[in-house]
């Protein structure tokens, strides 16, 4: 009722809310979702050789065009932003699809978008650049139609205010290199996720200036050893380097920037990805506390399990208040991505490992087999918490972006 | 599964986000663009209907000229109160997001306005619960007066055995000839001692089951009988008022619906204060708790610690995202989708409240052991600038009042996650032979 | 009011505090010290027959000359097993605290000993449970394999579909003869794959309340229709197992206890395994969870963070005051003092082993994110020192196992803080016509 | 059953259980305070010009003797140790005791104990040392018997870790002052605990060396002024020093060894004090939780109700553990008693402001207001987790203490 007086002081927030385009696209990959990819299927995947589900990528890619959603229309893509991409990954993580959509339409997409954008914006355009610049387009283009997968040959932990990484670095160069455009690259990424269903790898290497590259995958001197991990559904591997081609798409402060779109990116598509895995655990919990009787009750009627499922329901709509913001921002190129990236990844990593965890929990001792996949969402959860950084690290990010700074 | 498809569906999925997608739904979205395109219009023309009645208005009853009573009186009289009252009481029957075009012409002409402050019990919920459930002679009688400020309304519902089980009150109403006599307490009264009228609940059967005795009254306070006394809390001041009754005469002209029907009416009431915590404005980043907490921290730089750092920061987070989800809640009401994420919002924004205050207490060392007094104050409506431990104090409340926290997670927990009811004992019985 | 007050108060106010109270308690204090003294002497004089009732048997059964499966049997056989044990079953009759002498002249002359760790619900449970109910018949032929290890006893009470409410479980044995027919399927049962003998509880009466309608066997493994199978869990290993039993006969020989009263015997089992919970040995400081943290920061300098070390400091302190709290319990128990207090240790020892090996797992970047090997492995036997992964996903089972958080809260809220059970409506009806 | 193999390693405990003796004094506190000190005279008396109740303390003093309890029989106290002290202030926290206790038998108990070994120890034994001896002797002998009631005049929030205060310093001498083996003193002591009700106040002031003089409280120059005071069943004031007389009882290392004491023991007690005040908000709320219906049953039957009181049971049982470590630690001396001290306060800071906000919650409206003594039990718990510092203050010192370095 005071709205008048104040209202003008505040700075009007973005759409928060999910649009029918997004609530469409939802609603279709949870349709494909439910059929190619129920609980007993990714379970059963995990004990496979072949972690993740390259069909169902090829599907989601092709048939829902989720590998082209950031893409710009003319290169192939959607000309979609990241509030679809997030409200997607909200639907991928409910489903705990084993598909490499934040390593390749997320962070490697954004990032090939960034290098493509400063290759040939103004001051930028030198030929290297150019030629730079039409590697990063080509990558798109192949992206977008879904024939390619890439990764960013990043490490889990990896946040995108760290400094550029330094595990790689350019080796001598063989005859014949320079003429074909192509330097060697040399060393050791670990535990980089959704590197092994990719094509092609993005990778950052040290140098003076550093540099971004593009390797592909499966060419000479690349080698993925897949690492046995806390997430069976996101299996990360080891990346070596070992003097293979290397072809460059951005340099210098370009190549930072591009890692950084790339990194941000993937902290917002994870948050929504953590939100969408809560929000389930949270329905499967439910679901099961009116189906499961003990003292000739629900177990659900009992009020302490009532009580809990309703803090953890409170804390997943500001769960997603926080990862709609970032969406938003991600949308926008608003100024204040930082502060909401710190926000989504800490909010939402914090309700997806409280969610999982309570999950497990409140399922007793069926929610502690193998059998239930309950254990399968703890995993991604709490892997997920760690991968791009820890909510205390994004926390610790905010102390710099809105004065409130550390103890002298 | 997922809250995202409980928002209403579109009918088709939709275009932009993969090509298969395109063709099947771009019908849909045209059509959308054309429905709204013609509300858009619609609302403008309104405006504009709105906007000159406005200004016929100010011409006729100057502001300048006019004394503030006669004016409100005057401008309610015209339909321009709050434009979605009811045509010949204080509106015109529009939709609410109408009164901003008529506030803005008003305060062009520096019209005087009321006080919201002043009586919004009043306003928040006696006027919706007889705008809905009273009678025509009840309306032409109480919404003049209650919409001018002339007369300031209060609720009498809680009681001291009655608190989260309100319909288990014992305040009894008799009938006697044309009146009805009502003797009981009733307690955490806001603005009692200012208002001439009450919301009363009170229990007219006790032989059948509680929920089905209450009948619902406008009760006079300056009737023989009626004893309004502060309470005072912790804080040490008194904002609300304990209301005593005894055998206080209540013409049955008073009665708000039939006689029993009082649970039904008092929902549409409680109802009313709901809509009004969620339809709250917007609110900037470090407006509310965090806002206090953040400015001492960067006043004092010689008090600070790695723990009350780390404090702070998960504080501050938890702050700005409750705000955020409170805009995402004003924008849910504005689409005209309201979602129940109300009820989060109350249970972490006394959560904040309180471990917020609590950190400012702790942030100020020695100064935090200091209060300013301890003296019982009325009309003090908690005033949060009182400092850390004042507001360390009242936020204690803030998990009590208005429902507490734990009746808000039962209500949550059944009418969100559609989680079972305990076996409940009370619902079939007399309430004369309820356990208490 | 006080707990303080709950221990065994003294006859009178006490010495050395003040000076009035000096003369009042100086006698009493005297007393309680002759009765120490008359104690200690007994105990003494106890202890040095033991010890030469034990040098004595080995000068007949040197060690070095016996095979250890008949040193065992004759240490059974001369009453030196336990010698809490009743005389002629392996004991002597003594308490419990005679045992270390016994084990001090053993170990002294090289004597081999049991495998409790291979037993453990033989010697934990079963045995106080054959003790405690068994016919004398029953404890002479199961008490002597048990207690040298020849027969693995394990524990069949749980099945998928009684877990927090073990009384409503459906596994039937009907009566043929001499034998009783057991069919049903039991869950979580720990070394079932090497144990020859279970402690089952099945239902005998489904017409009446399921409390009353159970009845207690000794089920011999090996029989025909016993199914072990591996229970996987999120770890990858299998420590559990399920079994199935089908059309399996039991002899009514192997019945503990009266047909009916097997909850009676089961809680004398239960409770046993409290006790031995309760009475587990001293702990060092950082020797549990809070070690494997500790060493993780004082050996990756590199990985220290501001919001880790707070967190770190907060799981440390938390640790060590469960510990003193552990070692406050086992003080009251050799003071013959139990308290309640078992039940917060597990509550405790629960959420700081998740809460430690969570801030692990963060604390190991993206080191946290690989884990050693998710084949299913039997006999893991959780070996906490697999690292942090391991840890944190063990740690996920401690709030459920022996008796979830959520039924050790009922618990302590109703026996310790005796505060009202919820209504129930399960207690009366025959167990045939529970909702399930 | 494996104890054999092990217990040889683990360095045996300290007894943690209550005393007989203790829980005879215990049991003649209760008696006593329940006659006297109900929570309607702890009320009233907050709205009274005196906020501590003399009488009362007086009686304790007196007729229990808990002024005496830490010195020795020689000096006329009862030669207890820092067990019964900690179980003394256990019945007075949960009682909310108005009496000078904490500052009085425990923090200027302590300091002068203290100041009157360091003295007469060997090598410390010069003349002015003996007379300093003395004038400590004898305060603790009309301490021992009741006459006199003494503070420590440090801030509230001061830790045992501090650094020397700095608030008071020596002003110039007047005539005759040499003669009669006195010193001025000036300066300002913001927010101390427990000097309003006492006769002689203990000032620690820097000086080169610093040292520790005892000022009468009544005397000259000294001003206190009450302060409106969070707790208000312990009321601060503020202490001005105005060039008024004292008598030096310690000085330099023995000044601060003796002020550490004091303020060691101070936070022993308080924790002590805290763990009583967290059992009684808990026996209270149990007690209501049998007491009050509504839907027709007792609140207390209600699942979520009883969940929470669990947990704050089994939090209490924890912070039991550690309080009763510190006071043995204290009573023997243990070098591990900075370890116990930051355990004990921190456990038990935290028990009692959990335990008296739930106090305030589980009774609904009525313990929000004036009426009901829980906000009293609140305001003591809040104000006594920051007096001698804050649980985050206390875990922080771990650090140093057990090798937990902070972050480089």
């Amino acid at each position: 009722m005071s709205n008048a007086v104040s209202a003008s002081k505040v700075p009007p927030a973005p759409d928060l809310l999910y649009s029918d385009t997004e609530l469409a696209l939802a609603g279709a990959l949870d349709d494909l979702l439910s059929q190619r990819c129920g609980p007993a299927a990714v379970l059963a995947r995990t004990e496979q050789p072949e972690a993740y589900d390259v069909a169902l990528w090829k599907a989601l890619a092709t048939e829902i065009g989720l590998a082209g959603l950031l893409i710009p229309e003319e290169l192939g893509g959607a000309g979609a932003s990241g509030r679809e991409l997030a409200s997607a990954a909200e639907r991928l993580g409910a489903h705990l699809a084993p598909v490499p959509y934040l390593g390749s339409a997320a962070v490697a997409t954004a990032t090939a978008l960034a290098a493509a954008k400063s290759a040939t914006r103004p001051g930028g355009g030198h030929s290297a650049g150019q030629q730079a610049a039409g590697i990063a387009a080509d990558l798109l283009r192949r992206l977008a139609d879904g024939t390619v997968t890439a990764a960013v040959a990043v490490t889990a932990s990896a946040m995108p205010a760290d400094k550029f990484p330094a595990a790689v670095q350019l080796s001598g160069p063989q005859p014949g290199d320079a003429a074909a455009g192509i330097v060697r690259l040399r060393g050791r990424i670990d535990s980089v996720p959704d590197a092994l269903p990719a094509d092609v790898l993005l990778v950052p290497a040290e140098g003076v200036p550093n540099g971004l590259y593009l390797v592909e995958a499966t060419g000479p001197g690349v080698h993925r050893v897949p690492v046995t991990s806390l997430d069976m559904t996101r299996q990360l591997c080891d990346v070596s380097l070992d003097g293979g081609p290397a072809r460059q798409i951005a340099v210098g402060a370009s190549a930072a920037a591009a890692l950084e779109a790339g990194l941000v990116t993937g902290a917002v598509v994870l948050a929504a990805e953590q939100l969408g895995l809560a929000q389930r655990c949270l329905d499967m919990t439910v679901a099961y506390g009116k189906e499961r009787h003990q003292f000739a009750r629900q177990v659900g009627s009992f009020q302490a399990v009532k009580h809990r499922l309703a803090d953890l329901w409170a804390t997943i709509t500001q769960a997603r208040a926080a990862s709609r913001y970032a969406a938003a921002c991600l949308a926008s190129g608003d100024p204040d991505i930082a502060v909401a990236v710190a926000l989504a990844k800490s909010a939402c990593s914090d309700a997806a490992v409280t969610a999982a965890q309570e999950c497990v929990q409140l399922h007793g001792g069926i929610g502690f087999t193998w059998e239930h996949p309950a254990h399968l969402y703890l995993k991604r959860a709490k892997a997920s918490s760690v991968t791009f950084d820890t909510p205390g690290a994004h926390r610790a990010a905010l102390a710099g972006l809105v004065n409130l700074p550390a103890p002298a | 599964m997922s809250p995202a498809r409980s928002c209403t569906p579109p009918a088709a999925p939709s275009a932009r986000c993969g090509r298969p997608a395109i063709a099947a739904t771009m019908g849909p979205v045209l059509d959308e663009e054309n429905e709204a395109a013609q509300a858009r219009d619609k609302v403008l023309a309104q405006e504009r209907d709105l906007r000159e009645r406005v200004r016929a208005f100010l011409a006729e009853h100057p502001p300048a000229q006019t004394p503030r009573e006669d004016f409100l009186a005057a401008r309610f009289d015209a339909g321009l109160g709050y434009v979605h009252y009811p045509v010949g009481h204080g509106g015109l029957g529009l939709p609410r997001n109408a009164q901003p075009a008529l506030e803005d012409e008003l305060a062009k002409a520096g019209a005087p306005d009321i006080d919201v402050r002043l009586n919004v019990i009043g306003l928040g919920m006696a006027a919706p619960t007889i705008i809905a459930c009273a009678s025509e002679e009840q309306k032409a009688r109480w919404l003049r007066s209650l919409w001018t400020g002339a007369e300031i309304w209060c609720q009498l519902f809680s009681e001291p055995g009655a608190g989260s089980d309100l319909a288990s009150l014992a305040t009894r109403a008799v009938r006697d000839g044309d009146d009805w006599v009502v003797t009981g307490q009733k307690v955490w009264t806001s603005l009692a001692h200012h208002a001439r009228r009450g919301l009363l609940l009170a229990r007219t059967d006790p032989d059948v089951p509680k929920h089905a005795g209450l009948t619902y009254f406008a009760l006079d306070l300056h009737a023989p009988g009626v004893e309004v006394r502060p309470l005072r809390q912790l804080t040490g001041e008194a904002e609300f008022n304990e209301v005593f009754l005894s055998q206080v005469r209540v013409p049955d002209a008073d009665r708000i619906g039939a006689v029993g029907d009082g649970w039904k009416v008092a929902n549409a009431t409680l109802m009313n204060e709901r809509v009004a915590i969620g339809s709250s404005r917007a609110v900037a980043r470090e407006e509310g708790a965090a806002g206090f907490a953040a400015a001492a921290w960067r006043q004092h730089p010689e008090r600070r610690t790695q723990d009350l750092h780390q404090r702070l920061l998960k504080l501050w987070a938890q702050a700005e995202v409750s705000r955020l989800a409170a805009e995402r809640l004003r924008q849910q009401l504005a689409a005209g989708q309201p979602g129940p994420e109300g009820s989060a919002s109350k249970l972490i924004f006394a959560l904040l409240n309180q471990e917020l205050s609590g950190w400012e207490v702790d942030f100020a060392g020695t100064d935090g052991l200091r209060y300013d007094d301890w003296a019982m104050r009325r009309d003090a409506s908690s005033d949060y600038a009182r400092g850390p431990v004042f507001r360390y104090l009242r936020s204690r409340g803030n998990s009590i009042e208005g429902g507490t926290s734990e009746i808000l997670r039962n209500i949550i927990a059944e009418r969100v996650l559609r989680l079972p009811a305990e076996p409940r004992a009370d619902k079939d019985i007399p309430w004369k032979d309820l356990p208490r």
